[in-house]
């Protein structure tokens, strides 16, 4: 059971509106995002109940969530949205907020998606662009999981889907720069 | 509830009135223009509720609003008044349907300029009180009151009386 | 001669070989000069929005400054998620320009970010700049016979107010292009259901179950194949196909190609052109279609001839 | 800018035509090189004709009143009078079928001191809105800026505007040039002529002079068009534009960007309203 | 010189108990107008006005001021004393020592007393300035202009021409009966929509009171309440209704078939054609965008079969002219079109309807003979899913506001669907089940439980198509799972919106519309059946959503307000109303502009004394002024004054004290 008090500055809903841009307020429960949404059954949580929560300023909950880290961002619940409202916006408001206060969700599926993310930003940021079969690679390595998806991989070598050899933009040095500045920015802006 | 303002201690300095000084018993005059379908009904409302108020407000009633012609205010502010209140219905609940809208245009054109060429701010103030806001007429009266018991007597202009 | 800025995204080096080669053999008998951004780097995709705000608008704006500099008036991209990326990111800059001004300053050394140069898929292109009689003018060898749906996937016309590129429900111009080419475009109702893209790698479960749904479908409007137009859609429905039919125990057989690839095919380039072998899913047999009358559903005869009976009672 | 041999002609050619029957132009003053508002009836004045950056007066002010119901009038006007005009036949004041209107796309005329005159420097509509015929190129509209002299003056204490203005105010001589040189007050007897009303208040003081300035600008408020015909008669040389554009940028900061005149049918901007103005210095 | 009379009220100790009222009284003789102050305990008893109306004959007094209550309270009952007292009773004024000094400032009793005195000095200075006033009568012409032949238009029309008023009632349509006439069953009840609504039908067409005139439409409305002249436009409908019998050989040979908008485009009529076999007049029109004759000048087939020679291809539209007293607009409403629901696959799928497509086929009189069938293959649907709020409360594709009436005949279809096909099935997917109203609530736990509907909480997300079924997507929130239905027929709850050709409608006749188009109310809550123009009034869905019972009532309602505004010869209003002195006026006419209620003209008149040229000026309708006074602040002139708060009376209230 969920005691709530007086909710006088919900202080988690003001930071969320404000960091995605939409209110969450207009949300009025109707679902449509959840029956839309591709990976709903596989949320914690589903949009439609982030957004209650986050009304009742529920901000643990939804930060240990893993509905954020599943959301696709295919946009589809917001094109269907009545009330306009940017879900994918929202999702990652959150996503932003809990990497901010550092949250980690020990859930696997997330651990792995955070790993992913993590894998594929320091690859461009080394080589400044992505090389798939490195990736593929070097996620299985970090998950421990070294035999994922190794049968598709003759196959897909065989027939040059997935090439071998890889390339980098020639200023990669560039991008490391823009890595830096970027994230003083971040630093800045707080 | 009741609302009381404080006696001013002490002299008080006016930006419009450089160097005057007020006596420490001086009361403002406050001129209150208010509409016959809301803001009146909400001051008989703050009657009727026995909710107080400082006495400095002279309460003249008009059908709208949008009656008001910004020379009461000037006419005022020359005259009897060290302050004005004009208050009206809340957006949209004008008995005549849109007259606050016109009156709330021509009152931002006109508290800029007065305040452009000399009066502070809070000598003209605007309020929407509806008939139900009892409690809220007291509120922004014992403001405006406050406000320009601050500011002091207000001379310039008024050099000759009428 | 049109002149193009092109920016082929990560993909079209890598798993999408197919789509960047025949792209480029279609764009030259259209007559279009591609001229590819010199340098460019990774948009950032899914990973940078997902975990930084600045890096992910810093990402794509490199790649913007750097194609201002061609001088051309329009950018066309591949990969949709490029496109979407690339296209959101102009947006939120054009409308923040204090937030462009800054971000500015981590690509200073590429240049000044202007937002002057539009941003189309090659889909958009293809259908707006070009357009279908110029297409269908160059067809030399009709796909009539081949009945194919057309998936768009999400990025490709959502968020509406970002593409600004035909209906986010329910889009018709790939369609219409199949058409044009003389292919028959069927009813697909899952044209722009999502197929798990960006889960590609590190949430296989969840593409498969998607991606299945997808194949279900089109399986189940009749098509021989699938026309994608973005290279995550084709590596997903393609490559994981064999694995959602073994875990569903359903056969779908459903060859997943590009729309350049049939373009390419239609305008009369011998078949080792598209890359057919790098197809997991094998081509050949949907291809043969290709000729083929397409008989009338009996449901629609007797209708018809109700119709027709009805009218000479009255 | 010389559009001297141009409007001539085109004013020969309304007299030659029968379309008119008085003409309002510019002639050069006799004693310097000033210029003064000229209104011909006879074609053979049309020689004495000019047009300069000297050419500062507003004629749409020769239009009142009523003078176009019966009589028809070529006339010139450059980029701000032809908004005064557009505001006179929103309100009924003239005739269109009755006016031939001359648009001048004006460069800039000058002040006394031979310099742009401010207010075109500042003039964010230099091309005709109402015209027959148009003489010059247009540039288009320009962005608005708020006036150099209201911006200086916002920055001073309260109690120092206030002595300013009181100094104003005292100067003033109630002459009432500014009310007859401006086009847009034509009212048939003035608020402060009316011996019924009790606004006027005979004494000529600065509260006097106070009052009936600010019902003046509070009238013009929404309508101004910035010509400065006002300051040009003033005897006293009092600055009035201050008012008139103090009220014009806070209508054009508030008021979805109002700017008097500029389009056809535009009302003044206390004739109409808009659900989102601004309500927040309501209590 | 000015002689007023000042009487101070104790009110009991609601004043005297704050305020020294004696002392307020001598301060009040001190002004030098005044003739007479005194004070009594009660002024409202009747001895207390005897005390006044003495007073005001003894000293021939020129205005009184009352220092009492709020003016709101009992400034009818001074008026009146001084009426008794043979003065005008507009020169009255009260100063207000109650509500706004006696009350509010009960720890003070100085200042309350300082500030007693100066609200009467401001009433006294204002008194002087008072003008006597008289109510303003305006003659009426006892006729009502009934707009829109539905129910609503039906019922005001019928209880107008009761009390023995005539009425002219304007239908659009060839006949009336609106859209509860393609209705089967009404909530809650269930009685047959037909065999309610007919009768009342046949009573317009035989009432002595009522002029019909179907087909036609109100192309101009001048005038002010009481004096309104109206122009209609009678269409052509090339038949003779006044030899026409009605028989109907003309619809039956006509070999032109058009869909029939009646049954929602189901089935086909032809090109001459009555609605609906109930219609009234039940007499036939030729459609004119659709007959060959009309079109190509072949066929006449009609001429030839009828009997009475009543087809006349020649008629032409003709404009009649009716002078009539007030308008009661009742255009109803149109239902919202889906298609912006592409993820529904609107347009494509021939087996998703509309509701009011689907009422029409379990109309027994309806298309499909009371049965609802597939529109695809014929089929008699089993699984059959209807939708809620489809373009209602949804921004994004539609509109904001709830309409209402939706919940419940979705509840009504769900039942209908199980008396039509016992062995089908509802799904209902909701977001709320809104259900007030007498009989409601109940009759959605019928549709709960006695037909066994299944209400899914949750809007549908996507519609796709499989094999010859169409897969229901959407959320059931209260288990928290995404369901899918397997459904035959998909039934859209369409939006109530406002007729589209509302907003030319109301500016024909200067009233406001919303952001919608509805017509809008004076007040939402005190005046909800008139609008802000007096004597125009407004019935059922033209204002907002309704459903049957609230919009019999509301044109009830209607009926009394035209039958009160008509109970006199002449109307009384108010005197305090605006007047223009014609001398100052510039004609700049922004007064025009600025009225809410249109009651300016203008007015042409000589330039000068005895001049043959005219000026324009601005001129009040006094039968339409309700004395708001915009007019009067912005008018730069000064040329307009408002009875009862002038320029001078409100100037001597600001400079009394």
């Amino acid at each position: 059971m969920i005691t709530l008090g007086l909710l006088e500055k919900n202080t988690f809903l003001e930071a969320v509106n404000k960091k995605s841009g939409t209110n969450v307020l207009e949300c009025y429960q109707c679902g449509k995002c959840v029956s839309t949404c591709p990976v709903s059954g596989y949320m914690d949580f589903p949009p439609r109940e982030i957004m209650q929560m986050i009304k009742l300023g529920l901000k643990e909950e939804c930060y240990m969530a893993n509905s954020m880290w599943f959301c696709l961002t295919c946009s589809a619940c917001s094109g269907r949205c009545p009330r306009e409202i940017d879900v994918p916006a929202v999702m990652e408001a959150i996503r932003h907020l809990a990497i901010e206060e550092n949250y980690r969700s020990e859930n696997k599926k997330v651990k792995d998606i955070r790993k992913f993310h993590d894998i594929f930003l320091d690859m461009i940021k080394r080589y400044g662009r992505n090389y798939e079969l490195r990736m593929m690679a070097e996620f299985n390595i970090r998950t421990r999981n070294l035999f994922k998806d190794m049968h598709l991989a003759p196959k897909a070598l065989l027939k040059g889907k997935i090439p071998i050899g890889h390339e980098s933009t020639k200023s990669a040095k560039a991008i490391q720069k823009m890595y830096k500045l970027a994230e003083k920015l971040e630093k800045d802006m707080k | 509830m009741e609302t009381e303002v404080k006696e001013t201690q002490g002299k008080i300095f006016s930006a419009e009135n450089p160097g005057i000084t007020a006596p420490t018993d001086w009361q403002p005059v406050i001129m209150g223009i208010l509409c016959n379908w809301c803001s009146y009904a909400g001051s008989d409302l703050t009657g009727t509720s026995r909710i107080q108020y400082p006495p400095n407000i002279r309460i003249i009633r008009v059908p709208c609003s949008s009656r008001v012609d910004p020379w009461f205010i000037i006419k005022s502010l020359q005259t009897t008044a060290d302050g004005v209140l004009i208050s009206g219905c809340h957006p949209g609940d004008c008995h005549y349907i849109s007259g606050n809208y016109y009156a709330r245009r021509r009152f931002l054109v006109t508290k800029k300029l007065l305040n452009f060429i000399g009066y502070h701010e809070n000598r003209i103030q605007f309020s929407w009180v509806s008939a139900a806001e009892g409690p809220k007429f007291a509120k922004v009266v014992a403001k405006v009151t406050e406000d320009i018991k601050k500011l002091g007597p207000l001379h310039r202009y008024k050099k000759e009386n009428f | 001669m049109n002149k193009l800025t092109y920016f082929p995204g990560c993909s079209a080096h890598g798993t999408s070989e197919e789509f960047d080669h025949t792209l480029k053999l279609v764009m030259q008998t259209l007559d279009v000069q591609m001229e590819e951004i010199p340098d460019w780097n990774c948009c950032g995709a899914t990973s940078a929005h997902v975990m930084t705000e600045n890096l992910a608008l810093a990402l794509p704006m490199r790649n913007l400054v750097l194609a201002e500099r061609l001088e051309n008036k329009t950018m066309g991209i591949a990969c949709a998620s490029c496109y979407s990326r690339m296209k959101g990111t102009k947006k939120h800059l054009d409308e923040n320009p204090e937030l462009a001004r800054r971000i500015n300053t981590t690509v200073i050394d590429e240049g000044e970010y202007k937002g002057t140069i539009d941003i189309k898929s090659m889909l958009q292109y293809c259908y707006e700049e070009i357009g279908l009689e110029t297409i269908k003018s160059k067809v030399t060898k009709s796909l009539s016979g081949l009945k194919v749906a057309c998936y768009y996937g999400c990025l490709l016309t959502r968020p509406k107010d970002i593409t600004l590129f035909d209906s986010p429900e329910y889009p018709m111009s790939m369609d219409l292009l199949m058409e044009a080419l003389g292919a028959k475009a069927m009813e697909f109702d899952f044209k722009t259901e999502c197929c798990g893209a960006s889960f590609s790698i590190s949430n296989t479960e969840v593409v498969e179950s998607l991606s299945g749904k997808i194949l279900e479908v089109a399986k189940e409007s009749g098509a021989h194949l699938i026309v994608v137009a973005c290279p995550l859609c084709q590596s997903n429905l393609d490559m994981r196909q064999p694995d959602i039919e073994k875990h569903t125990g359903r056969k779908f057989d459903l060859p997943v190609m590009y729309f350049t690839q049939l373009m390419a095919l239609a305008f009369g380039y011998p078949e080792k052109e598209l890359k057919l072998p790098k197809h997991i899913v094998s081509v050949e047999a949907a291809l043969k279609h290709i000729g083929e009358a397409i008989p009338e559903p009996e449901k629609v005869k007797k209708i018809k001839k109700a119709v027709e009976a009805e009218s000479e009672v009255e | 800018m010389d559009y001297s041999k141009k409007i001539q002609e085109i004013a020969s050619k309304l007299f030659a035509d029968n379309k008119i029957n008085y003409f309002v132009g510019y002639k050069q003053n006799s004693f310097d090189d000033s210029q003064v508002p000229f209104l011909i009836t006879d074609p053979a004045e049309i020689p004495k004709l000019v047009f300069t950056d000297r050419s500062v007066f507003n004629l749409a002010n020769y239009l009142k009143p009523d003078h176009t119901k019966r009589k028809r009038v070529g006339l010139v006007v450059k980029g701000c009078d032809s908004r005064a005009l557009n505001l006179m036949l929103t309100e009924s004041q003239v005739k269109r079928e009755n006016i031939y209107i001359i648009g001048i796309c004006c460069e800039g005329v000058l002040n006394e001191k031979g310099e742009k005159a401010q207010n075109c420097v500042e003039c964010v509509m230099p091309d005709p809105v109402v015209y027959d015929e148009m003489i010059g190129s247009p540039t288009g509209k320009r962005e608005y800026t708020i006036n150099a002299d209201i911006r200086e003056l916002a920055t001073k204490a309260l109690e120092e505007r206030a002595d300013y203005f009181e100094s104003i105010f005292e100067n003033c001589i109630r002459c009432n040039a500014c009310r007859h040189s401006c086009p847009l007050c034509y009212c048939a007897k003035c608020c402060i002529d009316q011996e019924t009303s009790t606004l006027y208040h005979g004494a000529n003081t600065s509260s006097g002079a106070m009052h009936a300035l600010m019902t003046w600008s509070l009238h013009l408020a929404g309508r101004c068009v910035d010509c400065r015909n006002c300051e040009k008669a003033c005897p006293s040389h009092l600055p009035l534009h201050l008012l008139h554009k103090q009220n014009e940028s806070v209508i054009y900061e508030n008021f979805q960007q109002h700017l008097a005149g500029m389009e056809k049918d535009d009302r003044g901007a206390f004739y109409k309203y808009s659900l989102s103005d601004p309500d927040d210095f309501i209590l | 010189m000015a002689r007023v009379g000042v009487f101070v009220c104790f009110c009991g100790a609601n004043i005297a108990g704050v305020i020294d009222v004696p002392a307020v009284v001598q301060e009040a003789k001190k002004i030098k107008e005044v003739k007479i102050s005194i004070e009594y305990k009660y002024l409202c008893s009747d001895p207390g006005q005897q005390i006044i109306r003495e007073a005001i004959v003894q000293n021939r007094l020129t205005s009184v001021v009352v220092a009492a209550c709020s003016p709101r309270m009992h400034e009818k009952t001074f008026r009146k004393a001084l009426l008794d007292a043979g003065m005008n009773p507009y020169l009255l004024e009260i100063a207000n020592i109650r509500e706004h000094s006696s009350w509010v400032h009960q720890k003070d009793k100085k200042a309350a007393t300082e500030k007693a005195s100066d609200l009467i000095r401001m009433a006294v200075a204002k008194s002087i300035a008072n003008e006597q006033l008289h109510e303003i009568s305006v003659p009426v012409t006892k006729r009502a202009l009934v707009i829109g032949g539905g129910i609503a238009g039906i019922q005001a029309a019928l209880d107008i021409a009761d009390a023995r008023i005539p009425v002219t009632l304007v239908e659009k349509s060839p006949s009336i009966g609106g859209r509860m006439a393609q209705l089967d069953e009404t909530f809650p009840t269930l009685d047959c929509s037909q065999c309610i609504l007919t009768p009342k039908m046949v009573d317009v067409a035989s009432h002595p009171y009522i002029e019909l005139i179907p087909y036609s439409e109100v192309i101009e409305l001048q005038g002010y309440v009481g004096n309104y002249k109206a122009k209609i436009k009678k269409k052509a409908s090339y038949v003779d209704f006044s030899s026409c019998t009605g028989c109907g050989a003309c619809t039956q040979k006509c070999p032109v078939k058009v869909p029939n908008e009646f049954n929602m485009n189901i089935d086909k009529r032809k090109a001459i054609y009555t609605p609906f076999p109930q219609a009234v007049p039940n007499k036939p029109v030729i459609d004119a965008e659709h007959c060959t004759m009309l079109l190509k000048g072949k066929c006449g087939i009609c001429a030839k079969v009828c009997e009475k020679g009543s087809i006349n291809f020649k008629m032409v539209d003709e404009v009649i002219e009716r002078e009539i007293g007030a308008v009661v607009i009742a255009t109803g409403y149109d239902l919202w079109d889906p298609k912006p629901y592409e993820e529904y696959g609107v347009g494509r799928y021939k087996d998703i309807i509309t509701s009011l497509e689907f009422e029409r086929m379990v109309s027994a009189s309806g298309p499909t003979n009371g049965v609802p069938v597939r529109p695809s293959d014929g089929k008699v649907p089993k699984n059959v899913v209807f939708i809620k709020c489809i373009g209602s409360r949804d921004e994004a594709k539609g509109i904001e506001y709830c309409s209402k009436i939706c919940c419940m005949y979705t509840a009504k279809h769900a039942i209908l669907l199980h008396h039509k096909v016992p062995d089908s099935h509802a799904y209902i997917f909701y977001m709320d089940i809104r259900a007030a109203g007498k009989g409601y609530e109940e009759f959605v736990k019928r549709a709960q439980v006695e037909t066994a509907a299944t209400y899914l909480r949750g809007r549908v997300s996507k519609i796709y198509k499989k094999g010859d079924k169409l897969m229901v997507r959407g959320e059931d929130a209260q288990i928290g799972q995404v369901v899918e239905v397997e459904a035959d027929l998909v039934v859209l709850a369409t939006a109530v919106i406002a007729p589209k050709d509302n907003p030319a409608l109301a500016r024909l006749l200067g009233v406001s519309y919303d952001k919608y188009g509805y017509i809008s109310e004076a007040h939402p809550k005190l005046r909800p059946v008139e609008t802000a123009k007096a004597g125009i009034f407004l019935a059922g869905c033209t204002q907002a959503p309704k459903d049957i019972p609230d919009t019999v009532a509301q044109a009830s309602a209607c009926a009394a307000k035209v039958c009160g505004l008509f109970a006199g010869d002449t109307m009384k209003k108010d005197p305090m109303i605006s007047t223009i002195n014609n001398e100052f006026c510039s004609g700049c006419l922004n007064c025009i502009k600025v009225c809410p209620y249109q009651a300016i003209v203008t007015e042409e008149i000589p330039l000068g004394h005895g001049s043959k040229e005219i000026r324009t000026v601005a001129k009040i309708n006094e039968g339409v002024c309700q004395g708001c006074g915009s007019c009067v602040a912005i008018c730069r002139s000064m040329a307009i004054s408002l009875a009862g708060f002038t320029d001078p009376q409100i100037i001597n209230e600001i400079v009394a004290i």
